[in-house]
């Protein structure tokens, strides 16, 4: 792509549309409101293909973007304003129409014939099949994504003919449906990724890396890694109704003050992912989208190998001693949903949930002294540097707040990029903040990842023998199943009773518009530029 | 045995002092990105890796070996001219670097400039004044400069220029989107534009230039100005001035023909320590900017431990460093004709 | 031995009068030397000083802008950021001047090693000096806190490598035109070994045009935590120190809250403003040849 | 010409009004050259800057005439100024080489004066510039337009200034201590040069030095200044015949000059008689094939070529020879400094050639081997008072504890008429003269058998040169110590010295007794030396 696109075709491609105009060596004409819409964000996007080794979160939205899938999440009124996906409703993209079998074992879909990829090429059974080979066998992230929904080897997958393609499970799943319609399962033209191949490089891992070749609803114009990425729509493109903005730039300002100017002086659109502060002051300014993330806290984590948070009492002591509302006011600037100050008995399987606790000192002090730490003792509770923002805050506040109860705390911050080795893969910080949310919105799949042992984000190595068998049990029945609801519900009494994990708050993702509608929330947390338009 | 081109043999002899440097330099930066917390084949493994593939993927990248083979396949590697990929911006480092490079030497070198047009007249007002209000003055004025930190006076200028009174361009890096930016052929907007004869795109980049430049400048005013001023003091009181005034000469021709030229080189020495160091500052200017140089590129490698770019920016860093060097003989041996005859 | 002379030189009156006439004929000298005085009282009475503990919190008070309960504001906990800004004076002084101190003593030796005896031993240190100056020094500083972890020491220790090669170079090219004088080879004459001459007789005489690079280099140290903290791999929090303030305050300038950045800044610059002023007046000092 | 009526010139600086010229008067006639003779800080430099008006921002000029050719410069605008200097009145400095831009070549140089005053236009500038170099007989003008001054030696560089000066026509050349620097025989090459020049154009001339004999031998009338006033003035052969001035007196008396000895320097009433110093047979130092190789670019450089003497105990042997000559490595060789490339030197029976320069200051010879140096000023640790210099060779060389140290530097501060208050001073709160004397203290205070003693009076002034001269005279006969006289000055030489060696070029050219050399040298070298040294007018008979 980077090649192809030289400044003269890019003119020539870029003003077809604007060729009446005389020759603009700048675009004022072209970034006219209809046409152009501008993003900023603090994010780099380093790969322009999902499956690759070392993508990172921000690059998720190409995929989205740029490449379509089998199936899709509809849409619904957010919380927080705005729009977000309906995980509950499920829709077709490439697929026209698809055939679960009655013991739930074989999917069958049917694409649709008018789907053409960018190059013009049909969009065939071939290519979903080549494309959900990669997915698995890959390894790394897309393969461990592909295996929540069972979906696991390539011998799987079947194209039948050029419209047919099916899907063999070896056992059913609530999670495979769902699990088609997150980014990872994207559909690649095998026809141009083949090409490009090579035998070191069967996967075209190179090529696709820095030219992709789909079929979705937009193209990349132009990608300056740590600068911008220009999206150009492809008219086409037959997964949904056609965007409305021609050409979207995200150009990436990695100082938030500088992204709130230019978004309150309305020279971008859309400013993704503000820190909450700024959602809450800009809120009567522009238009601040701040909806709820959903299976997602953030949350304080007890490490059960440091040996005072092995003993009950400290850690209820801990739970009541943290100042929720301060924490709520000063990291999240009352964005988001309050986690605390919950029902005692647990009634609905709504996820994330109030836990039972409120920050009440002599309740904690209480339990301090049943405890066998009556004179407290000191520990260091870790923060990533990365995610300062609300890390900082909220360690200082419970640092305040723990002293008082005689824990003595020392806030450590650790380097982002020693953070993920130290807190989840080494599990060795005796105490922690943590934001871990499930792309797949049920409570067992946040369980799954976040309290069965030895998992990712289970930092607190906490272990249940109950908890290890109920998730286990639980996480591919589907919801309705009369089982579910009673295991949810044990599994929230245990976790709030043990608490490898104390609920602060549910964070926002905050999006701020000026000048542009339609944006649309995803559990992705990426920007879905499809159904944006300008106002 | 007379040499014949001393000077050649001078600058030849300066070019391969530099060698060790590098040589230096590549170890360094080896040794000190091994020694950077994290372990990339996690990062690179991605979100929810096992076991199994971080594994897989430290093997890879060679990381499996021990720090001696890694330094051995580093070096041939590049010899090769391989500088590895980024992990953060997924692409070659040596493309990252070629593309960024440039940004970051537009924005010091037009700082720079800037920096000198301000400092060299007023130390060489400060130098004819000296001990007067003017003086002290000037001083006081160079040293506020220098005691800003660069981030600080950055968004305060986005603040009041762009924020408040609208006179600048969003700061969001080289060019506004409504730009399109130039072909490439140096890499530096304000020449490739020139070149292709689009002076709207020209203005566009020189407007987004100039709140950066002018951070920058403000750090680099007080040692310019310092030694133009000490410079020019001593030269002024020199005898070879006196002659040229008692030869009837105008002040003018007194003060640039034959001071300013003598002052000058003391002033270019200081002017290679204040480029390589202005390029060391840019860090947090870029960063402020959202300047897509090699300084932030450098800040975002170094926390997320990205090897191959840290040590990629540090080598060319160096090179830069080695080349400036030459660069300054080159003009002092252009000034002053006595450099290559010096015996040791 | 140094340390002696700069005692025997205090002891006399008549450096204290050389002191107050170096004062007086230069008004900005006498302004620094007057907020070096004012920095040091903050820094050793401030913590007992200021109205509020710098560290508590109270987010009912949170990004309050200033007042007269709170002169310079609150921050978004809550804390009284005059209150942070003076009780930083102590940490942020003690980061530059051991920082200084430490690069002051190794590039002194490794200069004057340089400087005096030459030859291999020159150009080994030189190629090394060369090498540490041939990187970004910011992003060498960087790196090492990165690598060390974000301590004060760590702070302190890549603060103090990334000065010592202008030490050393400025301690070598003052020695090595002093090698030759006259009265080097006096001191040799009488008696004097290598060692000695290069400790006592050539030594101190460099110390004049040092003291100029101490006074920038002392701001420079500052400005260097507040940078590393700026990418945040300064001080812990909640430690308040300046440049971690200005650092966190700068992203509230835009939604207004200025006083959060403008206050520590202010601070910060004054500080480095002090340091870099005070050069010509601490070579004057340290110059015999000013005396009257 | 010329005419100065009650010249005042005064200095603002932070301490208050300095006045370094004090109600002046003089004239100077057309065809004239008059001497302005007076030692450091005269005010004779100033009075010729004020002249040019090209005194720094800080000097403020008062007169009640200062008329140069009916133009009245005291009110004459800066413009003016411009106009008058280099056309009507140009001026020459001391050190040639700094005098001229070092990174300008010198045909470009005096193209810039010529341009400057209209003498020459593009077109023909440079070949007048040519013509400037060739009237001042520089060898080979055409390439010697394209040369740096570090490319020329310092007699050249004088002749390029001369060039400049002159390549206007001006009618008034100011000569500030123009030979100041240079080697004997350049010295006198460069001032015969001027003369003729300023003779054939028919130019006045100021000729400003602080060499009474110099001026003597080019002037037509002198004027003697001290202390910013003029004490005398007159035709330069009444000034040398009868002197009315005591101060003139005293310089005309402290003048070397041949025939004379070395209390006769002194004009003082406190002369006291020479006293006799005895030499002794036998060798206390023996020099044997001396050699010495410096590193240079293009391969070793030979300093000192394979030369054999000797001294012996009490005898004061003279070093005489031009810069380059090799007398000061020679020096230094002697003294332990540096190491000898080959050769023996036999000290008291002990080769001392063998023990390392480096550890030499342990070895117990050190003390039997003191110097004093050349410039008082820079052999002076700056940041040392006057006692801590003195006392520094007991602390290491002896084992005498604080009291014993206290009491011997008093008591060589009295042998060398040091005032014991300068003793806590700092070399720069002393004069020149009282660092000479602190240099001496020094080096004698271990009571060395031999001193060398390298041009320790080149940079002191006349009469303090014969002060400390005759210190030297009365130390010697009083502690017994050998010397060895280094210098350029024949005449300085010959008055202490009881044998001299000429050198040149790092070889012994000559050496032989003191009587010997001076009145019938064997050398052409040695002749030209001595025929270089001013010579001026016979003394009255001692008063």
């Amino acid at each position: 792509m980077n090649k192809s696109i030289t400044r003269r075709n890019f003119v020539k491609t870029g003003l077809a549309g604007a060729a009446v105009l005389p020759f603009l060596k700048s675009m004022p004409a072209l970034a006219s409101k209809s046409n152009t819409l501008v993003v900023v964000t603090g994010q780099t996007i380093n790969s322009l293909d999902l499956h690759r080794k070392g993508t990172n979160r921000a690059s998720y939205q190409v995929a989205v973007n740029c490449y379509d899938r089998l199936l899709s999440f509809g849409t619904k009124k957010a919380k927080g304003g705005g729009y977000s996906y309906d995980y509950n409703k499920i829709e077709p993209e490439l697929a026209e129409s698809w055939v679960v079998s009655d013991d739930g074992l074989l999917i069958t879909f049917k694409i649709k014939k008018n789907a053409t990829f960018w190059d013009g090429s049909k969009v065939t059974a071939n290519d979903v099949k080549w494309s959900f080979d990669r997915a698995v066998s890959v390894g790394g992230f897309p393969s461990v994504q592909m295996k929540a929904g069972g979906l696991v080897r390539p011998d799987q997958f079947t194209a039948i003919n050029e419209e047919t393609f099916t899907i063999k499970l070896d056992k059913p799943s609530k999670l495979t449906i769902p699990d088609l319609a997150v980014p990872v399962p994207f559909i690649i033209n095998a026809t141009v990724a083949k090409a490009n191949a090579t035998t070191k490089d069967p996967w075209a891992m190179e090529y696709l890396h820095k030219n992709p070749a789909g079929s979705g609803a937009f193209k990349v114009l132009k990608w300056s890694p740590g600068e911008q990425l220009v999206y150009e729509r492809n008219d086409n493109w037959v997964g949904g109704p056609t965007p409305a903005v021609k050409r979207v730039v995200v150009r990436e300002v990695p100082s938030s003050a500088t992204r709130r100017a230019l978004i309150e002086k309305g020279d971008v659109q859309l400013s993704f992912g503000i820190p909450d502060k700024d959602a809450a002051e800009l809120a009567n300014k522009v238009d601040v989208f701040s909806t709820p993330i959903e299976n997602c806290m953030h949350v304080l984590c007890t490490n059960r190998k440091f040996e005072p948070f092995q003993d009950a009492d400290v850690r209820k002591a801990i739970a009541y001693a943290v100042p929720y509302e301060d924490i709520f006011k000063a990291a999240a600037y009352g964005r988001g949903s309050k986690l605390w100050g919950g029902e005692k008995t647990i009634q609905d399987i709504a996820w994330p949930r109030k836990s039972p606790y409120y920050t009440d000192l002599d309740k904690a002090k209480e339990h301090m002294q049943k405890s066998k730490y009556k004179d407290g003792f000191e520990v260091p509770l870790s923060i990533s540097l990365g995610l300062s923002s609300w890390m900082e805050p909220t360690a200082l506040l419970i640092q305040e707040s723990l002293s008082k109860i005689g824990i003595k705390v020392t806030v450590e911050k650790i380097p982002g990029a020693s953070w993920r080795t130290a807190a989840l893969v080494e599990k060795k910080l005796a105490f922690h903040l943590e934001n871990f949310g499930g792309w797949l919105n049920t409570p067992d799949y946040y369980f799954f990842w976040a309290y069965k042992e030895g998992h990712l984000f289970n930092s607190s190595n906490y272990r249940n023998e109950e908890i290890e068998s109920l998730v286990d049990s639980t996480l591919h029945i589907p919801m309705d199943d009369p089982k579910y609801k009673p295991n949810i519900i044990r599994m929230f009494e245990i976790a709030f009773e043990d608490l490898p994990r104390i609920p602060l708050y549910q964070p926002a993702l905050n999006v701020a518009a000026n000048g542009s509608e339609g944006y649309e929330f995803w559990f992705h947390r990426q920007l879905d530029v499809r159904p944006l338009s300008s106002t | 045995m007379k040499n014949k081109f001393p000077k050649l043999h001078a600058a030849l002899f300066r070019s391969a002092q530099s060698i060790p440097v590098l040589i230096g330099v590549v170890v360094i930066s080896f040794v000190l990105t091994r020694a950077l917390p994290g372990d990339p084949a996690v990062y690179f493994a991605g979100a929810a890796a096992d076991e199994q593939s971080i594994k897989e993927i430290r093997i890879a990248m060679g990381l499996d070996k021990t720090l001696y083979e890694q330094f051995f396949v580093y070096v041939s590697n590049l010899i090769n001219g391989n500088l590895g990929t980024s992990l953060s911006t997924g692409q070659p480092v040596l493309d990252d670097l070629t593309k960024r490079l440039p940004a970051s030497l537009e924005l010091t070198i037009l700082s720079l400039l800037l920096s000198c047009l301000i400092s060299i007249p007023l130390g060489i007002l400060a130098a004819t004044k000296p001990d007067t209000w003017i003086d002290h003055l000037c001083r006081f004025f160079v040293t506020a400069g220098v005691s800003l930190p660069t981030f600080f006076t950055g968004i305060l200028l986005i603040y009041i220029f762009y924020y408040i009174l609208g006179f600048s361009p969003s700061p969001i890096g080289r060019l506004d989107f409504i730009y399109i930016e130039p072909d490439t052929v140096t890499g530096f907007y304000l020449i490739d534009a020139a070149i292709s004869n689009e002076w709207d795109t020209w203005f566009g980049a020189v407007k987004q230039l100039i709140l950066p430049a002018v951070t920058l400048a403000l750090f680099t005013l007080a040692p310019i100005a310092r030694m133009t001023r000490a410079s020019m003091l001593s030269i002024l009181s020199s005898e070879f001035v006196r002659t040229a005034k008692a030869a009837g000469l105008s002040n003018g021709k007194v003060l640039f023909s034959y001071a300013l030229r003598n002052a000058f080189l003391p002033v270019i020495t200081t002017l290679g320590m204040v480029f390589s160091f202005a390029l060391g500052a840019n860090v947090l200017v870029e960063k402020v900017f959202a300047w897509p140089g090699i300084g932030s590129y450098a800040v975002e490698a170094l926390i997320v431990s990205d090897y191959a770019a840290v040590q990629g920016f540090v080598l060319s860093m160096a090179i830069m460093f080695v080349i400036l060097n030459l660069l300054i003989d080159l003009i002092y041996m252009i000034i002053d004709p006595r450099i290559g005859f010096e015996s040791k | 031995m140094i340390i002696y002379n700069t005692l025997y030189n205090l002891k006399n009156s008549k450096s204290l009068n050389h002191f107050i006439i170096i004062l007086r004929e230069n008004p900005i000298t006498f302004f620094a030397f007057l907020m070096l005085f004012f920095f040091l009282i903050t820094a050793i009475f401030g913590p007992y000083l200021v109205p509020y503990d710098p560290l508590e919190t109270n987010t009912k008070i949170a990004l309050q802008p200033p007042s007269i309960d709170h002169l310079f504001g609150t921050d978004n906990l809550g804390r009284d950021v005059f209150s942070r800004v003076i009780v930083a004076t102590r940490l942020d002084l003690t980061i530059s001047v051991l920082a200084v101190l430490m690069s002051f003593i190794i590039g002194s030796i490794l200069g004057s090693i340089a400087g005096y005896w030459g030859g291999w031993l020159d150009i080994f240190l030189s190629r090394i000096l060369d090498t540490i100056m041939a990187f970004p020094l910011f992003v060498l500083a960087m790196g090492i806190v990165a690598a060390l972890g974000n301590t004060i020491e760590n702070i302190i220790y890549a603060t103090a490598i990334i000065n010592i090669p202008f030490y050393a170079r400025l301690v070598r090219a003052e020695v090595n035109i002093r090698r030759e004088a006259s009265f080097v080879h006096a001191a040799k004459m009488a008696g004097n070994s290598e060692i000695k001459i290069l400790a006592i007789h050539i030594f101190p005489n460099t110390l004049p045009p040092m003291m100029v690079q101490v006074s920038l280099n002392l701001g420079w140290a500052i400005l260097n935590a507040a940078g590393l903290s700026f990418i945040g791999l300064g001080v812990r929090p909640p430690t308040p120190e300046w440049g971690i303030m200005v650092a966190e305050g700068a992203n509230f300038i835009i939604s207004g809250e200025w006083w959060l950045a403008l206050f520590p800044g202010l601070w910060l610059m004054l500080a480095v403003l002090t340091f870099n002023l005070l050069g010509d007046g601490l070579r004057d000092i340290f110059d015999p040849r000013k005396r009257v | 010409m010329l005419n100065v009526q009650n010249l005042n010139v005064t200095f603002n600086t932070r301490k208050g009004a300095v006045d370094a010229v004090k109600d002046i008067s003089f004239n100077l006639k057309k065809g004239e050259i008059l001497g302005i003779v007076g030692e450091s800080g005269s005010g004779k430099s100033v009075t010729s800057y004020a002249l040019m008006k090209i005194l720094d921002n800080t000097g403020v000029i008062k007169a009640n005439k200062l008329i140069y050719s009916g133009i009245d410069l005291e009110n004459a605008s800066e413009k003016e100024m411009m106009d008058i200097r280099g056309r009507e009145v140009s001026m020459i400095f001391q050190n040639p080489r700094t005098s001229l831009n070092p990174i300008r070549k010198i045909g470009k140089q005096i193209e810039d004066v010529l341009k400057r005053h209209s003498q020459a236009n593009r077109y023909n500038a440079k070949q007048k510039a040519i013509e400037a170099l060739k009237a001042v007989k520089i060898k080979d003008p055409e390439n010697r337009y394209y040369s740096y001054p570090y490319e020329l030696s310092g007699g050249m560089c004088q002749r390029v200034v001369c060039a400049i000066a002159l390549a206007c026509d001006p009618r008034l050349l100011i000569a500030d201590e123009p030979t100041t620097g240079l080697d004997i025989t350049t010295q006198k090459a460069v001032m015969d040069l001027i003369k003729d020049l300023i003779t054939s154009r028919n130019m006045s001339s100021i000729f400003i030095t602080h060499d009474l004999g110099l001026a003597s031998e080019y002037c037509d009338r002198i004027i003697v200044m001290k202390d910013g006033h003029i004490v005398e003035k007159g035709i330069t052969h009444d000034i040398f015949t009868s002197p009315n001035h005591p101060y003139t007196r005293k310089l005309v008396y402290a003048t070397p000059r041949p025939g004379k000895s070395i209390r006769s320097l002194l004009h003082s009433q406190n002369k006291n008689k020479e006293v006799q110093h005895t030499i002794h047979e036998e060798t206390l130092l023996e020099v044997k094939n001396l050699s010495k190789f410096f590193p240079g670019q293009f391969g070793p450089v030979q300093a000192v070529k394979n030369i054999s003497f000797k001294i012996k105990k009490g005898e004061c042997v003279g070093l005489v020879g031009e810069s380059g000559c090799g007398k000061s490595t020679t020096s230094a060789i002697l003294s332990r400094l540096i190491e000898a490339s080959e050769g023996k030197i036999i000290f008291n029976k002990n080769d001392i050639s063998t023990f390392a320069a480096k550890n030499f200051s342990k070895n117990s010879i050190r003390s039997d081997i003191q110097m004093v140096f050349q410039d008082p000023t820079e052999s002076l640790n700056p940041r040392y008072t006057t006692r801590q210099s003195i006392s520094d060779p007991l602390k290491n060389l002896t084992e005498m504890n604080s009291k014993e140290i206290n009491s011997k530097v008093i008591e060589v501060s009295s042998l060398v008429g040091l005032p014991l208050n300068l003793l806590d001073r700092l070399p720069h709160q002393l004069s020149g003269g009282q660092k000479a004397r602190v240099g001496i203290a020094r080096a004698i205070v271990l009571s060395p058998k031999i001193l060398i003693l390298d041009e320790p009076t080149a940079s002191l002034d006349v009469s303090i040169q014969a002060i400390i001269l005759n210190l030297l005279v009365d130390l010697r006969a009083k502690l017994g110590m050998s010397y060895l006289f280094v210098s350029h000055d024949l005449h300085v030489v010959q008055l202490l010295c009881d044998y001299i060696i000429v050198m040149k070029e790092g070889v012994i050219i000559e050496q032989g007794n003191s009587d010997q050399i001076i009145s019938s040298p064997k050398e052409d070298y040695t002749k030209s030396l001595l025929a270089a040294s001013p010579k001026p007018p016979k003394l009255p008979k001692t008063s």
